[in-house]
């Protein structure tokens, strides 16, 4: 399987304060890749850099490659908005904008130029549908999103992330503010987007890691402790602090 | 939607295997009763190769439940449907063994007949074969009550051995060569192979048990 | 004439006792209240009256003459303060003239018109004449400022050069100093404002040739000028500090005081 | 806030750029925004400028500190100046726990949802009438009704009516800001209701009460219109504040309007508008520095 | 315990009157704006009084008609907030989403003291300064104008629209900016798309305090608008309901005087539904949020 | 082991919406009582019922008895701020109160009357020590709650309930806004309250109720459809809809 | 602090008794062995009745996996932990039934030196019982190389089997009376069990291997 992004000796300094280590990774195409680590230890950090949200934050200076497809995301020539078009992002807390669903959806695809009704009204539909929801709102599109469940309210959070067609979505801790089967819903559609998509997500919660991802990642303190296959990791990690984290021995 | 849908498809998956296996040992014991009975050494060297795909097998059920274990976190009922996998597959495993046993015996005996020494082995072969089948039935099936009786066969097998020990000892007693010697202790085996099987099929029976109600053995363990 | 002096002669009596009685004989207060131009007369009145008698306050509210005879009838205030005389519908109530003041009209400095007539003020101020030319000005849009409706000095204006409800004002303002302000401001500007309040910013013209002074005012010969009354209640008996305060207002000795805050002592 | 994080700056065009539509709405957008905000700050700086540069010159030590005197012909403001102070002190004295009572009423016992909305309703209503309004019912009421005419405690009345809106309103916002879960933490520790508001709810508030009694104070110096027909425009030194309060004055702002609309004084017009905006200087830092100080805390 | 109940109820009462003051406060403006403004109009008749194009007060025949005074309000207040909510939003804007944090907190300070300033100095600078410019800037014989008095109140409403804005803009949850930001959009675009739709009730509300301050607005207006009761004309003196109101009371009796607070009653009742209709479409966009 | 609360036909509405229906549950004492169930089910509500806190909620009617220790808490003579205080609660986000820690442990006995400068020392130290955060804030109590980290924060809000010695601990969701390794301290130290306490606990984690509580009871829709010992719960449940929920089958 | 301090007191107390278990059937092949050599019944007979309290161990430490598995969703070396176990303790109960299949078979010899016949069976004995000292020392001190080398020791006692078999064929070949018969058989079963319990020594130790590298048999599956 190719990769899909690759990072090379990554460091990240929110001011004086460094935040990410040395971070050498290989995110393989349609696999799910989860970050696991105690809290703090740069996870979200790096997440947010890989499609380069973390630009907004001031007083941020990033060394090292983070290459998407091969290209360099930090090159001059690349345009963060068409870098976040290709790796979407879906966040912790459910965030449909105060709109109905259906503009919700279609927000994404108006923004880089699709007008067309009809082009819109397939696009919106395909996307909830891949993110397991077209059923549950079909009736009602024209309704505001705020009036969905949290976990539908995620769920349409992807369906606006696959509208523009990404290639990775990125997901920091989506099921955090979830109850357990709005969770499990969430869990389950992963695995549908993993033959699409590459899935790189943040959680706190290492038996969410280990039932729904392909490889794991471990962080501590900024440096990224180990990087296997998560039956691996979760059977036979190769670090002693990976193994007291998951197996709860820690701190 | 329903979710979970993954897990409940490794969940399916398992019993696939676990049928699988169970169709396979029963074809184990099966086949080597029919080569006993018929000295068929083809047959019997099938069955010893045959064994090895078992054993894979042991092993890859093994793995899978430990990753179901692993990533899963099951309780209630998926719990027993894992951990029942687990212990069962040994007892299957054990079973293959045995037929596998009784396959390398029927090759030493080569001989015409040698079952006259022992007139009541085909019954007990019988008896297990059918007990094999019987709990493999009540695993798939999730049948309680054959389980139930299944475990009650196995004194039939077991008084069976008494029967076949005493007809290879009277075969024994008094003049015998080395050759029949040889053949009575063969074919004490093979007794003593059969009543395992009956134990380990009660075994697996009393996980079948297990699955429904937590209770092994009359104890109630979850 | 249109001051209403009917206690004209009382007062003149106690006025020369209420100036030789002993200031600490009085004591309490006397609220006066209304006609916002008066605020300089009825200050300066107050502040001198209060040096010799310590022991009275004398208190003023400038919320405009209507507001005072209001305030005077109602008996919510001693001294009702009103910069025009009281209309046939206000009655049981007397007024005592204390000042003349001229209404001056003013124009910017810049402005090269001296002299008008009352009539040419009337047609500018009713917009018969727009242009400053047409008076001997320069050419220019004539800018009629003057008073909100009901302030004593359009009343007195308006009915001076006779053109009550006819005059077209570009715009009203509603205290003196705006107007000067105003017409300060602006080079074809006219306005009118009361005589005590106009300083070197502004030129008051001479109207019909009488230049507005405390002498023509008093004569008469200036004729655009309007009378400061002290509105009491008919009838009834003021307490002694009120009475010595109108006293004291219109004592001769006094008058300086008045002509040094603008306005024209109305008993010479 | 939102510094880019750039890499450089490019040089070609090609796939990964920004489409030139796209690109162009932004720049124009930008551009409007900071001529917008240019305006704004231009606006202040050129009013403020304007108004130090005509005022600052004509403070002088007779003005602060004396009284006017038609007789002499002299301007001062010290008059004003008081009658400002004491309207502020006598205003909050009295609106103060009426509208923090009502603000904790409000947030903290009300069940009756009709009256909750009824009382919301009408502060909100309050908040809106223009200040001229409440002069004239000041003056009606106030000044005619309850006979307490033109005066300094007429015109704190009004002005109480006036602001009482302004502190319920940031008194509960800031009631409203004070977690549930303080609450729950101290009724689940057992505390009856009055010893919460003691104890948990006021002190996180105080930040709250005192940016509405400085919002206050800010409305207080720069209110005109309704102390005219209240508070009138008296300009003596009472002896002492009460003896102020039962008579007309007027406050720096009443003052500055009387001084330049009736006298045509500009220069101590610009005078006291320099000291207006001095004191809404003070007045906002202070703000500041107290709120910081609250938040400091802890 | 018995001493404890005791207070709770006493504290309940004491603060069950404080909000009942609130509501005896609007109930006597209520009421005395009634009872004083319904006699004239009676008089005078609700029609002539309302479509009556000529406001002599003071005349012989006086007469009172204060359309001149509505319409100027409303062409008044429409202008200050044509000028002052595209400045005041782009500036809030500014502030909450787009200047370097220095420089936001430059301006920011700068713009609360703009609020903080009385509206007589307002008045006072664009009396000496706005006034003339206009009529320079125009070729006017007269600057006092309509259109003076709506700079004036643009500028005057400027902080209320800019603070408010802000707020709301700040209150957005950074979440909706993520979300737009991460599909691909630019900041600009993020902003109008997203937060200033999202901000809209508070942007309304900011527009609300707006209108409620350049309706109400009567002493700066005072001393730029020329006050004559003209029909309204961009460049003619003019005069608005509070300035009709403020201008003669001092001097008014009788009929004038009442026929002043009916004035006052049409501007309350003028408020009053500025204030209702408002909040009904900002609880309208409120509902649709939550 | 006694019952310190028993419910008996409760029945609890919010206006016309009937929250909880006929609910009778006996929390034997020196146990953890877990409940569980999908969001919205009733938890939180019944949680709520057994101290009171729903007094506060306009609207709210019940029926049926609460007993703790026998004595019905609904009658007329019982002091809800007496209750409280015999029946304490930890919340779903910790939440100090913006004071000193010193001050937030000394809040409750002082409410209650003890002023006492050495008893109020003891007290805290006690709390503190009981809810196993002694040793990690004893050098900063007079620092800002607000300062300790998540976990430590709860740990606190723990010690300022046990700060007027109560009977009953009721916690909603105490740990579901903190990371794992503070979960798990949280959770560690429930099994030493229990020695001393009876302690309620509201939980979406079913696996946490698995770990650490004696007794489960699972809600649905306001309806108590299962209590039993967590281990049989977890093992054989007696209900269809227990075991769907608990194996993740549900909805 | 340490976090989830009661998941290792359990985990502790697994392993506790886990090496009570393996005392236990240490002791009872030790036991057994003697009681044959010396044809103890009465120490035969205790072996018996000590095979219940194996039994029970078995179910308590299974109820123990059982609910460590629920309640605490282990991963890791935890997980390995708890399976190795579940797994292990099938085979250390096995060996306590052998070990009374070997008491029930020293009291039905009831005679004087029956091991004539079979002179390899002490040898045998005594390696099967090193076997499993071995193996549960292995586990105690979790000790890779010591399992790795019991495992290899199987073939001795594998080899010994066929010796003691040869042995007895020679006794049956030629004249023999029903007793001796008996005994023989009886003494073949014997052989069995030692072998079995080889087997069961060396899965322990397999089990051993497991959790510490996550091979069974050479397998990775975890
Ligand atoms: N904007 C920022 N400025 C300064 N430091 C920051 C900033 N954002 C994060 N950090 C610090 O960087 C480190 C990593 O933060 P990050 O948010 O990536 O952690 P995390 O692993 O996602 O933690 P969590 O699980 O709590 O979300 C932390 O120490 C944090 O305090
Ligand atoms: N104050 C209230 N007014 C009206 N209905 C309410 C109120 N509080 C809760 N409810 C309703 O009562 C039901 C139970 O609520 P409760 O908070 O007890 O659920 P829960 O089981 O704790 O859920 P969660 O797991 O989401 O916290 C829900 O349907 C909820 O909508
Ligand atoms: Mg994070
Ligand atoms: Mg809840
Ligand atoms: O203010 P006046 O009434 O004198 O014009």
């Amino acid at each position: 399987m190719e990769n899909m992004i690759t990072t090379k000796d990554l460091d990240l300094f929110y001011g004086a304060f460094q935040a990410l280590k040395k971070i050498n990774l290989e995110i393989p195409e349609h696999e799910i890749t989860a970050l696991i680590g105690p809290s703090g230890c740069g996870k979200s950090t790096f997440l947010k850099t890989l499609n380069r949200m973390n630009d907004l934050v001031a007083g941020v200076k990033i060394t090292g490659e983070v290459l998407y497809r091969g290209q360099d995301i930090f090159a001059p020539e690349v345009d963060v908005t068409w870098l976040r078009k290709r790796i979407g992002m879906v966040f912790q807390k459910p965030n449909p904008f105060p709109m109905t669903i259906y503009d919700n959806i279609a927000y994404g695809p108006r923004l880089h130029g699709t007008h067309s009704k009809a082009e819109l009204n397939d696009l919106v539909e395909k996307s909830l549908r891949g993110a397991a929801l077209w059923d549950e709102v079909k009736d009602r599109l024209k309704k505001s999103a705020l009036g969905l469940s949290g976990g539908q309210q995620q769920r349409m959070c992807i369906a606006r992330a696959l509208s523009v067609q990404p290639d990775v979505i990125l997901m920091d801790e989506p099921t955090s503010a979830l109850d357990p089967i709005s969770t499990m819903k969430i869990e389950d559609l992963m695995s549908d987007l993993k033959e699409q998509y590459t899935v790189v997500i943040v959680t706190h919660n290492m038996q969410q890691a280990a039932r729904i991802s392909d490889k794991t990642a471990f962080f501590l303190l900024g440096e990224m402790i180990e990087f296997s296959d998560t039956e691996r990791m979760f059977s036979m990690p190769r670090d002693k602090r990976t193994e007291d984290y998951i197996t709860g021995r820690f701190g | 939607m329903t979710a979970r849908s993954t897990f409940e498809t490794e969940l399916e998956q398992l019993n696939l295997d676990l049928i699988k296996m169970g169709g396979m040992i029963e074809e184990a014991i099966a086949k080597s009763i029919g080569a006993l009975e018929t000295s068929d050494t083809n047959i019997a060297n099938e069955i010893i190769s045959a064994d090895r795909t078992v054993d894979d097998m042991e092993k890859q059920i093994e793995a899978r439940c430990l990753r179901l274990l692993m990533r899963q976190q099951p309780v209630a009922r998926d719990l027993r449907a894992i951990s029942t996998a687990l212990k069962m597959i040994t007892d299957m495993e054990r079973i293959g063994d045995h037929a596998a046993d009784i396959a390398e015996l029927t090759i030493r005996l080569d001989s015409n007949k040698p079952l006259s020494m022992a007139q009541h082995i085909p019954e007990m072969a019988d008896i297990a074969t059918q007990m094999v089948r019987a709990c493999v039935k009540s695993f798939i099936d999730n049948n309680l009550e054959q389980a139930k009786e299944t475990i009650a066969r196995d004194d039939e097998v077991d008084d069976l051995f008494n029967v076949v020990r005493d007809e290879l000892i009277k075969t024994l007693s008094g003049e015998s060569d080395a050759e029949k010697a040889n053949q009575a202790i063969d074919l004490m085996m093979i007794a003593k192979y059969l009543e395992r099987i009956g134990d380990h099929a009660v075994n697996i029976c009393e996980w079948v048990v297990f699955y429904d109600t937590g209770l092994h053995k009359q104890t109630q363990i979850m | 004439g249109t001051s209403n002096t009917s206690a004209s002669d009382k007062p003149s009596d106690t006025v020369s006792s209420g100036g030789t009685t002993p200031a600490t004989e009085l004591s309490g207060k006397v609220s006066t209240n209304g006609s916002t131009s008066m605020e300089k007369v009825v200050g300066a009145l107050a502040e001198a009256f209060m040096q010799q008698n310590g022991g009275v306050d004398v208190t003023y509210d400038p919320t405009g003459s209507g507001a005072g005879i209001t305030a005077a009838a109602e008996g919510t205030t001693d001294i009702g303060l009103s910069s025009r005389a009281l209309k046939d519908t206000e009655t049981g109530l007397t007024g005592t003239v204390v000042a003349l003041d001229g209404i001056a009209i003013i124009v910017n400095k810049a402005n090269p018109v001296k002299d008008l007539s009352v009539e040419q003020i009337a047609k500018l101020a009713t917009g018969e004449i727009t242009n400053w030319k047409d008076v001997g000005g320069s050419d220019g849009p004539v800018v009629m400022i003057g008073r909100e409706a009901g302030s004593g000095t359009r009343d007195g204006f308006e009915s001076i050069t006779d053109i009550k409800d006819k005059a077209k004002y570009a715009q009203e303002l509603t205290a003196t100093g705006a107007i000067i302000a105003a017409v300060e401001a602006n080079a074809n500007a006219i306005g009118y404002a009361s005589l005590s309040a106009v300083k070197e910013t502004v030129k008051a013209i001479t109207v019909e040739g009488v230049e507005a002074t405390e002498a023509t005012v008093q004569d008469g010969t200036y004729k655009v000028q309007r009378p400061f009354l002290m509105i009491t209640k008919q009838g009834e008996t003021l307490r002694p500090e009120v009475q010595a305060f109108i006293d004291f207002a219109l004592s001769k000795d006094n008058a300086e005081i008045i002509v040094n805050a603008g306005a024209v002592p109305a008993v010479k | 806030m939102m510094v880019n994080h750039n890499h450089g700056k490019s040089q070609t065009a090609n796939a990964f750029r920004l489409s030139k539509k796209r690109k162009s709405y932004d720049t124009v957008i930008k551009g409007l925004l900071y001529l917008a905000a240019f305006i704004t700050f231009a606006l202040l700086v050129g009013l403020i400028g304007y108004i130090f540069y005509r005022g600052l010159g004509n403070i002088t030590w007779p003005l602060l500190s004396t009284s006017p005197s038609a007789l002499k012909g002299t301007i001062g403001i010290l008059p004003n100046i008081l009658n400002t102070l004491y309207i502020i002190l006598i205003s909050l004295v009295i609106v103060l726990p009426l509208g923090i009572g009502a603000a904790i009423y409000l947030t903290e016992y009300a069940t009756n949802k009709k009256l909750v909305w009824l009382i919301e309703f009408t502060t909100e209503t309050l908040t809106g009438i223009p200040s001229i309004i409440f002069g004239l019912v000041g003056m009606l009421f106030f000044v005619q009704f309850c006979n307490l005419q033109t005066s300094l405690i007429a015109g704190a009345l009004t002005l109480v009516i006036m602001i009482l809106p302004t502190i319920v309103r940031t008194t509960q916002e800031s009631l409203k800001t004070v977690p549930v879960s303080y609450r729950e933490g101290a009724l689940g520790l057992g505390a009856t209701k009055w010893y919460m508001i003691r104890t948990i709810i006021l002190p996180s508030t105080i930040d709250g009460i005192v940016t509405g009694c400085i919002l206050a104070i800010g409305r207080i110096v720069g209110e005109s219109a309704a102390l005219l027909f209240t508070a009138g425009i008296g300009s003596v030194v009472a002896k002492n504040i009460f003896a102020a309060m039962t008579r007309s004055g007027g406050t720096l702002s009443v003052a500055l309007y009387v001084y330049v609309f009736e006298r045509g004084e500009f220069n101590v017009g610009f005078a006291i508008a320099a000291i207006l905006m001095i004191l809404v200087l003070i007045i906002n830092f202070g703000a500041k520095a107290v709120n910081k100080k609250l938040k400091n805390k802890f | 315990m018995k001493l404890k109940k005791i207070t709770e109820k006493i504290m309940n009462t004491v603060f069950f009157f404080c909000g009942m003051v609130a509501i005896a406060s609007v109930m006597l403006i209520s009421v005395y704006m009634v009872l004083s403004g319904l006699p004239a109009i009676k008089e005078i008749g609700l029609t002539n009084f309302l479509f009556g194009k000529v406001w002599q007060s003071t005349a012989t025949e006086p007469k009172f008609g204060i359309l001149p005074f509505i319409l100027t309000s409303a062409y008044g207040t429409a202008g200050a907030i044509l000028i002052g909510v595209p400045v005041g939003l782009l500036t809030a804007v500014f502030l909450s989403k787009v200047a370097p944090p220095k420089l936001a907190n430059t301006v920011r300070p700068a713009v609360e003291l703009l609020a903080g300033i009385p509206s007589v100095v307002y008045g006072l600078v664009g009396m000496i300064i706005l006034v003339p410019a206009i009529a320079k800037a125009f070729k006017l014989a007269n600057g006092s104008s309509l259109f003076a008095a709506i700079l004036v109140l643009a500028i005057m409403i400027l902080p209320s629209i800019i603070s408010v804005s802000e707020t709301a803009l700040n209150a957005v949850p950074p979440e909706y900016e993520e979300a737009s930001l991460a599909l691909g959009a630019t900041k600009i675009e993020t902003i109008f798309k997203v937060s200033i739709p999202a901000a809209r009730s508070g942007i309304a509300a900011g527009i609300v305090l707006g209108i409620g301050r350049a309706v109400g607005e009567a002493m700066a207006v005072i001393m730029v608008a020329g006050n004559v009761a003209n029909m309204p004309k961009l460049f003619g003196s003019v005069t608005f309901l509070t300035t009709a109101v403020s201008k003669e009371m001092a001097y008014a009796s009788g009929l004038q005087k009442q026929a002043l607070f009916s004035i006052a009653l049409i501007l309350f009742i003028f408020i009053m539904i500025i204030n209702v209709t408002l909040n009904l479409i900002l609880k309208k966009g409120g509902g649709g949020e939550k």
